[in-house]
């Protein structure tokens, strides 16, 4: 099977499943359509009726690690093709990305020490 | 037919459909699960899943006597659940607002397996009916109010606009019932900014009483100049009054940008926009919202609402109180003796006898009455085993609360056993209860989880094991002489935090055990028969949760005024200092580690 | 070959299409998302273009990058549910000149631009992540090492930006 | 053919999970249980709360449910029992799961009810904790597979199965994945004591049934990828390589789900400072370790 016949495969579910949802709908709403009612779509908190929007600028305690973690993130884009040649290559593959992972886990250390991994 | 059905004839898939609802059945319950196991209720063992959200209830199910404000919480529990839904009643007789109940019955474990099996073969005939109404009560009735963006405290009933600055009112929703409480002054529809005015910054609103700013520019365009709001020629933004602009004073910050002009917020530097929200512990703008935990929340005491203004999944303020209200004695006509132990006995379905033993003590103290010691014994066995019971109902709780689901089950099915045991029964039952407790000791994450959390320092308010627990050795029974001869030692740990609070409990948990072993015998406490005596009388008891005290004043045999003290009535102070700043699980565990009874709270 | 072609198309009109809802929309977390399906789309481009390592990583990681600015909108932008309905585009007639330059910019390049020969054949998904490997760590190697450099700059000056000094944090607790 | 054939066993793989899951909760073996309840999900009501944000509230559990399933495209059950053998398999999983995040966003975001909001922004920090610690073990099984091909992947652990090759990966990999597929202890996002249902709470009737479908296909996702990464996939003595992946699939499926019961929920602020002090150290090492090993007994 060709590449893009597998893309296509992969396409293919995801349309499926989508559509495998929508017929779920459609058996739901056949059994009957959802009755408004006052106060019934009001979000539940447990007995209490609190109709003020939550949408608003939330304080993410956890942004320190963020941060890094979009640096780390990046890294992933050559860990994964150097994994694969690793073996083949040997020992500068060791190296090199030793270097690499080292100069990351300086980065690590000094967001470590400046108080970065914890909640702010 | 149940009321809550959904329109529609029976088809033969619907027929399918209710079945299997039938069958696979999740339960909201009224007041919470704590109340069930009060009342002998094994809900695991009737076959009741608990459902978290009312969305995911098919059934409410009210146990006991429900106050009236608990009653109206639940009608907002009952329009939120999804229909098919029904209403199962054990034990309480008036439910209004709510809805006539499908199945009302005793309050009994054969009522509750007989009810649910009713209430299953109800579900699988009814589900669906083709008649039906709308359930509707004053609480979820809601009223539009119009309001000026740019002065709050012109509120009127009728659109129009604002005397002071000639804006346009905006309309917001309020709750009809209620007056001007803290959610009715943010706005529900378009100015989701409104509420960056949390409870404490009212102060903003009503010092904003300026005057009428005369003409109205574009924040992008200053050569635009005229006397009537409206948007620009230029770039069609709207228009902001002159004087707002020139002084960026909170209005601006706080008020305007969400309702009047967006584009000026967009324009204006972020040191402008956010000068007065509230500021986080590490320093960054950021807007807080109010939300309420409880009455019925999962990890809290039914009863209990807990008001957390969250920054962030932080708590920033707090405010508890309970739905119960608490009517100590009613005052006037005087009591009759037994009555008032009754009255007592009732007032915490969680630790009916240590208010029963309370009531007695007083009573015969203020009578001068002496009970013999086997007597006394034995109200002590009866005393340890609710002291035992109320631990190990906490411990559900605190499973519940921190998904530690073995501990629940476990907890809570011991807590049936143990609540209503006789003696041989209670001491049969220590093996277990020893297991339950290695268990604890091995648990991962348990540590990790407690430690450092809800640290208390000494504290006069303290009771209890909380106050054990923080290195205080004050214990209502260390100065009963029968305890001493019982050979009473009263468990005190370190640290104050819900760790050691955890602690303390287990130990108590065994030191009761041991103290019932030496009672040798279990029985209710019953006031001493008493002539017509008369005087003043005071008791203390240490509850499970707490010293609790009682003056009473007797007059030719009969209770003429009363007055109460009970240990959550304090604790319950405690909450601000312990949430505050705190991760929203950690509060929450914080608060669960006090183990409130929303019932014994005076307020 | 047409129906690769088409893909191509598809997925290139949605990326356009999200990155212009970027800007229609007055939530701050839709318009993240919506930056964030876009550049999925991409990297479905990718794929039907047989580029198949870089489109599941661009897929991958977008994902989560722009989760992350997603909350970093939320935090500092003002009202970023939209409920206000809020308009954040400003200076529009500057931002469109400069829309259209950058884009007219592209274009040319595209097209004048001498792209060398077109390869005849597209190696096998397999064999592009190997050869991707060993030109990382052959000719490339230096490149990317001073990526990894630059990583390490990005890291620092985050933390040193964003992160309050810990002397001031240890009074408040965990 | 066999895409059908798969989807049919991760159906019935995911019907299995919720059985296990309500047995292991009510303690009673009951086959039916699930179909019941997703019947009686169908019939009940399901609502859309007040000015929601519409899209983002219907699209979060479909596409946790899409983004389930695509990862489970690469997972091979016996050589040629697998939907397709994407050669980039092993990095296609995490691509795919990470939309699970995405997904959590949206249904947490959508419904404009502060359990909920707290609930999906919690799964961000949570996603912050674990992604390095799916991401980097991932590359140490690579390395010795010398290929992204998942099936590669368990043939190169013919001789030796990963999980004795390298331990610490896996550990780290299974806490990851249960963390991933918001199983307790890791269920911060849905966390019943604290936030009430949490990214569900909004959620019900037919909306509720998918989105619980989607998690149930994501247990069972996870737990064969575990079996492919670090259980030698398919491969064993005396029984046919599809019964292996079955029972080892199981195996790992019933650890997961038992393993949350045993012990309180974590704190979100401990998860995050175990996984970034103690967590990606381990992994660094883990690569190392692999690297050496690889070099010494080619």
């Amino acid at each position: 099977m060709s590449s893009l016949d597998q893309y296509g495969l992969l396409l293919g579910l995801a349309v499926g499943a989508v559509g495998f949802v929508l017929s779920l709908y459609a058996i739901a709403r056949s059994l009957g359509k959802v009755r408004r009612e006052p106060g019934k779509d009001v979000p539940a908190t447990g007995g209490q009726l609190s109709r003020d929007p939550v949408w608003v600028r939330y304080h993410a305690h956890y942004y320190g690690y963020a941060l890094l973690f979009l640096a780390f993130d990046m890294e992933m884009a050559y860990m994964y093709p150097w994994a694969v040649v690793y073996k083949q290559v040997g020992m500068v593959a060791l190296l090199d990305m030793g270097v690499f992972l080292a100069i990351l886990f300086l980065g690590l250390l000094y967001g470590w020490s400046q108080g970065a991994l914890r909640r702010q | 037919m149940i009321v809550g059905a959904r329109q529609g004839t029976m088809t033969r898939l619907r027929r399918l459909v209710s079945v299997s609802m039938a069958r696979e059945f999740s339960t909201f319950l009224i007041p919470g699960p704590d109340i069930a196991r009060a009342h002998g209720l094994d809900i695991a063992a009737a076959g009741i899943q608990l459902s978290a959200s009312p969305r995911h209830a098919s059934a409410l199910l009210v146990i006991g006597a429900v106050p009236p404000a608990m009653l109206k919480a639940a009608v907002v529990v009952y329009a939120q659940m999804m229909r098919p839904r029904a209403i199962f009643v054990l034990g309480a007789e008036d439910i209004s607002p709510l809805p006539s109940a499908d199945i009302a019955t005793g309050l009994s474990q054969q009522d509750l397996i007989e009810g649910m099996h009713q209430l299953r073969t109800l579900f699988a005939e009814g589900a669906f009916r083709p008649d039906m109404s709308d359930f509707d009560a004053p609480v979820l009735q809601t009223r539009i109010e119009y309001t000026c963006p740019m002065h709050p405290e012109v509120v009127q009933s009728e659109p129009g606009s604002c005397p002071k600055c000639g804006m346009t009112l905006m309309p917001r929703q309020a709750q009809a019932t209620t007056g001007h409480n803290h959610t009715n002054h943010k706005e529900v529809d378009a100015t989701a900014n409104e509420q960056t005015v949390s409870s404490h910054d009212h102060k903003h609103h009503h010092s904003m009483a300026h005057d009428a700013p005369t003409k109205y520019t574009c924040p992008m365009h200053p050569e635009v100049v005229q006397s009537e709001p409206g948007s620009c020629p230029k770039c069609g933004m709207t228009l902001v009054p002159r004087e707002a602009l020139a002084t960026q004073t909170h209005e601006l910050a706080d008020m305007d940008h969400g309702s009047m002009d967006h584009g000026a917020m967009a324009f204006m530097s972020m040191i402008d926009v956010t000068q007065d929200l509230p500021r986080s512990i590490d320093g960054l703008p950021m807007e807080w919202i109010e939300v309420p935990f409880g009455p019925f929340f999962p990890g809290l005491p039914g009863g209990l609402l807990l008001m957390l203004t969250l920054d962030g999944d932080t708590v920033a303020a707090s405010d508890a109180h309970t739905l119960i209200e608490n009517n100590d004695f009613p005052s006037g006509e005087p009591m009759d003796i037994a009555s008032f132990a009754e009255h007592l006995t009732g007032m915490d379905p969680l630790v009916p006898v240590s208010y029963r033993l309370l009531a007695c003590r007083a009573l015969e103290n203020a009578a001068q009455v002496d009970v013999f010691a086997d007597i006394a014994r034995a109200r002590i066995g009866a005393q340890e085993r609710e002291r035992i019971a109320s631990h190990l109902g906490w411990l559900a709780l605190f499973g519940r609360q921190t998904g530690f689901d073995w501990l629940m089950r476990r907890a809570a099915s011991l807590q049936l056993k143990v609540q209503n045991a006789d003696f041989q029964q209670v001491v049969a039952l220590r093996p277990e209860i020893t297991v339950l407790m290695k268990r604890l000791h091995w648990t991962p994450l348990l540590k990790s989880r407690t430690v450092g959390i809800g640290r208390l320092v000494s504290d006069a308010k303290l009771r209890g094991p909380v106050a054990r627990a923080s290195g205080i050795c004050e214990d209502a029974r260390s100065k009963d002489k029968i305890y001493e001869m019982l050979g009473f030692t009263s468990a005190v740990g370190q640290g104050g935090d819900a760790f050691s609070r955890l602690h303390v409990r287990l130990e108590e948990i065994f030191h009761s055990l041991a103290l019932i072993e030496a009672a040798g015998a279990i029985a209710l406490p019953v006031p001493a028969t008493i002539g017509n005596e008369s005087g003043k009388g005071e008791a203390v008891v240490e509850s499970p949760r707490g010293m609790a005290r009682l003056e009473l004043t007797l007059e030719n045999g009969r209770v003429s005024a009363a007055q109460l003290d009970t240990p959550s009535t304090h604790h319950l102070t405690l909450i601000d200092q312990l949430t505050e700043q705190q991760e929203l699980a950690d509060a929450l565990l914080a608060v669960g580690s006090l183990d409130l009874s929303p019932w014994e709270i005076q307020q | 070959m047409s129906a690769q072609m088409f893909f191509i198309g598809f997925f290139g009109l949605a990326a356009v299409w999200f990155g212009i809802v970027v800007f229609r929309t007055f939530s701050m977390v839709r318009s993240a998302l919506a930056l964030l399906f876009s550049q999925t789309a991409l990297g479905a481009m990718f794929l039907s273009m047989q580029a198949e390592f870089l489109g599941v990583l661009q897929i991958m990681m977008m994902a989560t990058e722009m989760s992350i600015m997603a909350i970093f909108m939320v935090m500092f932008m003002m009202d970023p549910g939209g409920l206000g309905e809020m308009d954040m585009t400003h200076q529009k007639r500057l931002s469109l000149i400069a829309g259209l330059v950058s884009f007219v910019g592209a274009v040319a390049v595209a097209v004048f631009a001498d792209w060398g020969p077109a390869a005849s054949v597209v190696p096998d998904a397999a064999q592009q992540t190997v050869d991707l490997g060993l030109e990382l760590l052959g000719r490339s190697m230096l490149i990317f090492e001073t990526a990894g450099i630059t990583i390490l700059t990005a890291m620092i000056a985050a933390t040193a930006v964003a992160i309050q000094s810990v002397t001031r944090s240890n009074e408040h607790g965990h | 053919m066999t895409s059908v054939l798969i989807l049919l066993l991760l159906a019935l793989g995911a019907y299995l999970v919720a059985v296990l899951e309500a047995w292991i909760a009510s303690g009673h073996l009951s086959l039916a249980t699930p179909m019941l309840a997703g019947i009686a999900l169908l019939g009940r009501e399901s609502i859309v709360p007040r000015k929601p944000d519409r899209i983002f509230f219907e699209v979060g559990p479909v596409l946790l449910l899409i983004s389930a399933l695509l990862a489970a495209v690469v997972v091979p059950l016996t050589p040629n029992l697998i939907i397709t053998d994407l050669a980039t398999g092993a990095l296609f999983i995490n691509a795919a799961l990470v939309y699970v995040l995405v997904a959590l966003l949206m249904a947490g975001w959508g419904p404009d009810g502060a359990y909920a909001m707290v609930g999906g922004w919690r799964f961000l920090g949570q996603l912050i904790a674990y992604a390095m610690l799916i991401v980097m073990p991932i590359t140490a099984v690579a390395m010795r597979a010398e290929s992204l091909l998942t099936t590669q992947i368990v043939v190169s652990q013919a001789g030796l199965w990963n999980i004795v090759y390298q331990p610490v990966g896996f550990a780290l990999f299974f806490v990851a994945a249960m963390a991933l597929a918001f199983l307790p202890p890791f269920d911060l996002p849905t966390a019943t004591g604290e936030l009430a249902g949490g990214v569900e709470a909004e959620y019900s009737g037919v909306r509720l049934a998918v989105l619980r479908l989607g998690r149930l296909v994501l247990i069972i996702t996870l737990a064969a990828a575990t079996v492919v990464f670090y259980l030698g996939g398919w491969q064993g003595p005396w029984l046919p390589p599809w019964a292996w992946s079955a029972l080892k699939i199981l195996a790992v499926t019933a650890t997961m789900l038992l393993a949350g019961r045993a012990m309180p929920r974590i704190r979100e602020a401990d998860l995050l400072a175990w996984c970034w002090k103690l967590g990606i150290p381990l992994a660094l090492l883990n690569i190392f370790l692999v690297g050496v090993l690889v070099l010494v007994f080619p």
